[in-house]
């Protein structure tokens, strides 16, 4: 059934590589992220995972920071539903991230490019498939290069002046 | 020993901030006593050409309001940092780009297309948009141009010092005043405002439930707004955990939810997103279809988490901005 | 729950008989299917082997037919013929699992401007009689119940593996349950599902006869006076090698082959003609309840 | 327990970066020489090395070395993954007098060079996280681990082989132990079989003396017919509620005379005994099996009609002169506090029914594994002798194995003990009734002490061996030899053909499996299940009988098919862990708890009803909100939704993590 087997690799983009931040729990998702390297499940090698204790720690503010400093897409792992291990953490994070991809819509980026799963301590495979198929959307859409804001100042230049010249 | 000088020049703003100046009432007279108004476009008749004939850091302080689009805006912030040792970036637009900073959402292309042709009071067949220069007997005539996007007068030029609030409350200002006067200043870049959320100062505080969770958001109009309770409580979108205090809570005092034109608070990055994740943080379900019905009574996120902060905030403008009315 | 009839070649040809007693019963229960407008060769056999591609593309071509009749829910489309079901559903899964296949079939749809988003239901009779239908329903029809008929359920190699999930594929009880319900005895013999002997008659003859005569024996031993099938070429190689069997092994085999869909007209009264009764080579009149 | 912090916060960090070539582990894919120098430019690296194995003391003194020399105050590690080795770090910067916390590692193995296949992109990936770690590194501060005393008595759930075992290890070692058990006896199926492989000793005689053991310790409290209902607190102090179910005998009165049994109204056992896997019956009073333990008599509640329909002769009364039967027996619980939990619960075998192919069900002939370890079984309802169903002694037996196992469709994994216990059967059946006996196989495994031996044995008592997965067992005679019996269809992968093979017997080794209830326990107990549903031990190789959470372990086949020798070394080790743990006296908190700056917090109150340990209180005087420490487990919840930034993490803080993020997006 040669011909009915996926292509390899997917088209488009050439030469550009997303970078990827992934925030993952501890307890589910870091783990299984481990057990991909212990089954040594090769995948792409996009991402760049930051650990956090719960899903519950990951915060829009983390998000969009990412996003911001040159993330094309950002990947958040948490325990399956009735499984995180502080109880109800991964909630929080669900809760947090539909209203945050609310906003994304308004603000014109694409929903690819923040993905939310649940994936068990014992779900190597997921991590890798998770992380394949994230990498290949983004390679998809590009990079993100959000217009960048002039970088606010308060620079110091004037300050000495300012001193003296106040108390005058 | 002559007074410092001062001036209060206005970019993109709805001249609010100068009511602000006004609302200082009988302090304004011990104002004008202890300073000398170099420049102040709203109030006096003081032409550029005056500014351009100071000395570098002649005035000892200005305060900026609106925000900063126009070409002409660029030049004339331009020259004030020139000419005055502290800026000062007054009220929400010059502080985080504000109302006008909404602009952002929108390409300006589509911006002029809506304004100078669709809007339903527009009669212009011949689609006649400004020009930047348009040749008519007796010589040249220009216009500033418009940049793309929209932004905070700190995206522009170094801002020394910040009045957040639209407009901002005149405590502040008499504040900022007196510390200016007696070169008490904080460090540069400071907020001249409490540095703690809106709750603290809130006088309904005592009535916000310690086990809060939230079913549905609404808005003020769908609801008998309680007088007494907190208004977050009642379901209306109040921005007062994460909104910078200052202002007295004059909003909730009016029965209205606080919209967030104080800013947010020196240890948050962005302010929607802290808001965002506190908010959501609260709701009661824990289903997915559930989370997203409830999330849909928040009618327009960027209108509600950032209505004061598009320019200031992480994701400064809309990426690939489409046509106008595309929300 | 709206239904297409895809009734494919054979049930135009020597299994007129399945056709006819299938569109009698769908009748009968009140049922309105008609058929699937400008259908075409599901793509099975020869082609299957020839060109798999191009099989696919065939079979694609009626369910995107069938997906233009989609109204809010979409369509169930009902193949009775074993093979047909049997590539249908292939199809369906494998656009579902391999996206190169998925594209290269899109193309030519598209060449003949069509397109298949893969919403089509392929449903075989058996499955939409029992489970949509509902066996009460089926008992409720039934005006001359089958007494003393004892079938032997024979559902073939295609209809219960590997695609179908209606049904064990080990030890299927669909018809068996459908023959309780007309009022007849299922009789409960291991080779449901052992190959009938297919196209291996017209290629190696001993071969597949022998395979088929396995089944017809096992079946009367077992106390079947009448088999039923759910597929044409096994009721074509069942029934018509019969004479050819005696010859070759010896030994009278003389059970009749029917559709079950014609069992079924049967039991509901339906007069002989219209369930194509007198199309088969072995006459089921021996059997009890059938004349 | 510190040194002094070398560095006080605020303090110019100096860090210092090592790269781990792990062996080859690292190395093979990454260039760690190069990550090494790329270090080395990163902003406040003083020193950057690499070697072999960090881990190594060597390694370790390496940083040592340098942090007294070269007087670093930050450490990053680039090596493995932080939930293998970070406690190694952290105590080697501690020994060398830096507050440990000041170290952070950069998971360069399990999340880069085992992951990667191409070498270059594995470099960039490990620089880039590198590159984070030292970002993040700079805004560590000074931590103290709290210590919080531990209870010293452990809970054992399940009191099969393994936490029979456990349990008596830990008694003698002169804990106090509860032991739970959700059937009416110990012994679990060890109790069931008849011999034991390789060395066929008799499962009873060496099972009865350990369960009599437990029955008389004086540091045991057992429960049998409990189950655990509820667990909270965390290592060291849990509270465990237990549901404990009616006996309707009282325990301390009855001896287990019979005489109860004998006078029941009903004359003839009535309900399917457990025991027997159903081949036989048992009355509504009645003893679970000759040796049970306790040694007592119960009453099924649903079967007996004083129970069930309120009104009975009661006979089982007036004959038990000790009175030791109680109908107003009700449901109780107990709530205890243990400082460690051993979990035993074993496994429940694969239901052969879903296989229809083998006629399981179908064909009264055919049987499984354990149906036989009874029938084979002196004290099982044939009193040993080996008769099927329709009251025939098969001639001909033929054992199908990886019934259920090895099979993609069920469970891919293998039971490892099913070769061997066939061997055993085909053994056993040979020596009593000298039938021919088949085995279907798809590899033999007999990789254990003795097992290959007795392989050859059997092989040597004249049983056949045929390799290949069995297609179907069928009555479907095809010649008059095959007439009247089971035909076992199968290709010979050996000699290449398919054959038939008529049986009197078939008997099917069925898969172990996870507990139909797993999920709901481990979810009780807060642990992770593989995807099969075995409990998930905290490290394959380092950790193989703790879990994601501290103080609970795993012993026998609740974690994976283990044979009882290996069940009982397992139990073992997890009796050790967990005196480890309780004889300590005390646990370390990891010290990521939240905190709520009084000055800065606004009293919004956001926070309080987010945190599930309701850890958070309102101080309505202050009007500010502040974290019980002691409650606080570390989620970061409360700091994800702090609107001020008033609430932060240790270890987690806003700082850390954005630093981190900037760091693996900025270098690279």
């Amino acid at each position: 059934m040669s011909n009915l087997s996926l292509p390899q690799t997917a088209a488009g983009n050439d030469g550009f590589e997303p970078r990827i931040v992934a925030f993952f729990c501890n307890w589910c998702t870091y783990t299984a992220s481990d057990l991909a390297g212990i089954s040594r499940m090769t995948y792409a090698p996009n991402t760049r995972v930051i650990r956090v204790m719960c899903s519950g720690r990951i915060e829009p503010q983390l998000i969009l920071a990412a996003l911001r400093k040159g993330a094309d897409g950002v990947l958040i792992g948490g325990c399956h539903p009735g499984d995180c291990h502080y109880q109800v953490g991964n909630y929080k994070c669900l809760r947090r991230f539909k209203l945050l991809k609310r906003y994304f819509e308004q603000m014109g980026i694409e929903p690819e490019r923040v993905r939310l799963e649940w994936i068990a301590a014992s779900e190597g495979d997921k991590v890798q498939k998770v992380t394949n198929e994230m990498v290949e959307q983004v390679r998809k859409l590009g990079p993100l290069n959000l217009a960048e804001p002039p970088k606010p100042h308060h620079q110091a230049a004037v300050c000495a002046v300012a001193a003296e010249g106040a108390v005058s | 020993m002559s007074k410092p000088k001062a001036g209060f020049y206005w970019c993109a703003s709805c001249g609010g901030c100068e009511e602000s100046v006004v609302d200082l009432a009988e302090d304004l007279i011990a104002v004008v006593a202890a300073i000398d108004f170099a420049f102040f476009p709203c109030a006096m008749d003081f032409k550029r050409e005056d500014v351009e004939a100071m000395k570098d850091g002649e005035m000892a302080v200005c305060f900026i309001n609106g925000a900063v689009r126009s070409s002409e805006q660029f030049e004339m912030v331009e020259l004030l940092r020139k000419k005055s040792q502290l800026i000062i970036a007054y009220g929400s637009c010059a502080h985080m780009g504000g109302i006008p900073g909404l602009a952002n959402l929108y390409d300006l292309e589509s911006l002029l297309k809506r304004v100078y042709s669709e809007t339903e009071s527009t009669d212009n067949p011949s689609g006649t948009r400004p020009l930047p220069q348009t040749t008519v007997p007796g010589g040249k005539l220009t216009l500033p141009t418009l940049d793309e996007s929209v932004k905070s007068l700190d995206q522009v030029i170094p801002v020394d010092y910040y009045i957040p609030g639209c407009p901002p409350p005149t405590p502040l200002l008499k504040a900022a005043v007196e510390a200016v006067l007696s070169g008490k200043l904080p460090p540069k870049g400071s907020v001249l405002a409490p540095d703690h959320a809106l709750c603290k100062e809130c006088p309904r505080i005592d009535s916000k439930p310690e086990d809060l969770l939230i079913k549905e958001f609404k808005r003020p109009h769908e609801i008998q707004i309680d007088t007494e309770k907190c208004l977050l409580a009642q379901g209306l979108m109040c921005l007062g955990s994460g909104t910078r205090a200052g202002c007295a809570a004059v909003c909730i005092k009016g029965n209205m939810p606080c919209t967030g034109c104080m800013g947010p608070v020196s240890r948050v990055r962005d302010h929607g997103g802290a808001m965002m994740g506190a908010i959501s943080s609260l709701l009661e379900y824990t289903e997915e279809d559930q989370i997203v019905a409830a999330l849909d009574s928040v009618v327009d996120p960027v209108g509600t988490f950032y209505r004061y902060g598009v320019p200031a905030s992480m994701m400064f403008r809309k990426h690939k901005a489409p046509a106008i009315g595309g929300h | 729950m709206r239904y297409l009839y895809y009734p494919g070649c054979s049930l135009k040809g020597t299994g007129k008989a399945y056709d006819e007693s299938l569109v009698a019963v769908f009748d009968k229960l009140g049922m309105d299917v008609k058929e699937l407008p400008g259908w075409n060769c599901c793509g099975a056999t020869a082609y299957m082997s020839v060109d798999e591609t191009k099989a696919f593309a065939l079979a694609a071509r009626n369910l995107a037919l069938a997906e233009q009749e989609n109204g809010s829910d979409p369509i169930h489309l009902i193949a009775p013929c074993a093979a047909c079901y049997l590539v249908l559903n292939k199809v369906q899964k494998y656009m579902g699992e391999y996206g190169h296949l998925r594209e290269v079939i899109a193309n030519s749809l598209k060449a003949v401007g069509l397109n298949y988003h893969g919403t089509v239901k392929v449903r075989h009779p058996l499955d939409v009689f029992v489970n949509d239908i509902g066996l009460d329903k089926i008992k409720a029809a039934v005006s001359h119940p089958l007494k003393g008929l004892k079938v032997a359920s024979y559902y073939g190699c295609q209809v219960v593996r590997p695609y179908a999930d209606f049904d064990n594929q080990y030890n299927p009880q669909t018809m068996d349950q459908l023959m309780k319900a007309l009022g007849a005895e299922a009789v409960d013999w291991p080779l449901k599902t052992r190959c009938c002997g297919g196209t291996l008659t017209g290629t190696v003859e001993e071969a597949g006869l022998r395979m088929s005569y396995i089944l017809l024996k096992e079946a009367s031993k077992r106390g079947a006076n009448i088999m039923a099938t759910a597929c044409p070429l096994c009721q074509f190689n069942l029934e018509c090698y019969q004479g050819k069997m005696r010859g070759t092994f010896g030994d009278s085999i003389d059970l009749p082959v029917a559709f079950f869909t014609q069992i079924m007209g049967r039991a509901f009264g339906l007069e002989a003609k219209r369930i194509g009764l007198q199309r088969l080579f072995v006459p089921v009149k021996a059997a009890p309840a059938m004349a | 327990m510190f040194m002094e912090n070398k560095a006080s916060d605020g303090e110019q960090p100096r860090v210092g970066v090592y790269v781990c070539y792990c062996g080859m582990n690292i190395a093979s894919k990454v260039d760690v020489e190069a990550v090494r120098q790329f270090a080395e430019k990163l902003p406040n690296v003083v020193v950057s090395r690499t070697y072999k194995f960090m881990c190594s003391d060597p390694g370790q003194e390496l940083i040592a070395h340098d942090i007294k020399e070269q007087n670093l105050n930050r450490i990053v590690v680039a090596s493995c993954s932080p939930l293998l080795h970070d406690a190694t770090f952290r105590k080697a910067c501690a020994k060398a007098g830096l507050n440990p916390f000041y170290f952070t590692m950069a998971n360069i193995r399990e999340q880069v060079s085992w992951v990667t296949a191409n070498s270059a992109a594995a470099t960039k990936k490990a620089e880039a996280l590198v590159a984070a770690a030292v970002a993040r590194v700079a805004m560590h501060e000074a931590l103290e681990k709290k210590r919080v005393p531990v209870h010293a008595d452990v809970m054992v759930v399940g009191a099969g082989i393994s936490g029979i075992h456990a349990a008596l290890l830990l008694a003698n070692a002169g804990k106090k132990v509860y032991l739970v058990e959700r059937e009416p006896s110990i012994g679990g199926h060890m109790g069931q079989l008849d011999k034991t492989f390789p060395t066929l000793d008799c499962s009873a005689c060496i099972l009865t003396p350990k369960m009599s053991e437990v029955k008389n310790h004086p540091n045991i409290t057992l429960w049998t017919l409990s189950e655990v209902q509820e667990v909270s607190g965390f290592s060291g102090n849990f509270k465990v509620k237990v549901k404990r179910n009616p006996r309707f005998v009282k325990l301390e009165l009855c001896v287990a005379c019979g005489q109860c049994v004998e006078a029941c109204v009903f004359k003839e056992g009535r309900v399917p005994d457990e025991y027997n896997i159903g081949l036989s019956k048992h009355k509504p009073i009645y003893m679970p099996f000759p040796q049970a333990t306790p040694a007592s008599v119960l009453i099924d509640p649903n079967a007996c009609l004083k129970l069930s329909r309120g009104k009975c002769a009661s006979k089982c009364v007036e004959a038990c002169d000790r009175a030791a039967i109680d109908f107003e027996q009700k449901v109780e619980y107990s709530e205890v506090d243990v400082g460690a939990i051993i979990l035993a619960t074993g496994y429940q075998l694969f239901d052969a029914k879903k296989m229809p192919e083998y006629g399981y069900g179908k064909y009264p002939n055919v049987y499984t594994m354990i149906e036989l370890e009874r029938l084979v079984n002196a004290a099982g309802p044939t009193q040993g002798e080996i008769v099927m169903r329709d009251g025939r002694k098969p001639k001909r037996v033929g054992i199908i194995h990886c019934v259920g196992s090895r099979d993609k469709r069920h469970h891919p994994y293998c039971s490892s003990v099913c070769c061997m216990v066939s061997l055993k059967m085909a053994h056993l059946i040979r020596e009593r009734i000298d039938a021919e006996v088949f085995n279907f196989y798809i590899d033999m495994r007999t990789t254990l002490k003795g097992y290959e031996e007795f392989y050859d044995r059997v092989l040597h008592d004249g049983v056949n061996f045929v390799r290949g997965r069995v297609a179907e067992v069928t009555d479907w005679a095809m010649t008059p030899g095959e007439e009247g019996k089971l035909v076992i269809r199968v290709e010979d992968t050996l000699i290449g053909v398919v054959r038939r093979i008529p049986v009197d017997m078939v008997v099917l080794a069925t898969a172990m499996e996870a507990h139909d209830n797993a999920d709901d326990v481990r979810r009780k107990f807060n642990i992770s299940c593989s995807k099969e549903g075995w409990f998930l031990e905290r490290h394959p190789k380092l950790a193989p009988v703790s879990t994601f959470s501290d103080g609970i372990f795993l012993a026998g086949v609740c974690q994976g098919p283990k044979d009882i020798p290996e069940s009982v070394a397992q139990a073992g080790a997890a009796a050790a862990e967990a005196l480890a743990l309780v004889d300590k006296g005390f646990v370390e908190i990891e010290p990521n708890s939240a905190c709520i700056d009084a000055d800065t917090c606004s009293g919004c109150k956001t926070c309080v009803p987010l945190c599930p340990y309701h850890a958070i209180t309102f101080d309505a005087e202050k009007k500010i909100s502040a974290v019980n420490e002691a409650l606080c487990k570390g989620c970061g919840t409360c700091v994800g939704s702090c609107p001020s930034g008033a609430a932060q993490q240790k270890l987690f803080t806003d700082e850390q993590l954005h630093q981190e993020i900037e760091g693996v997006l900025n270098y690279v």
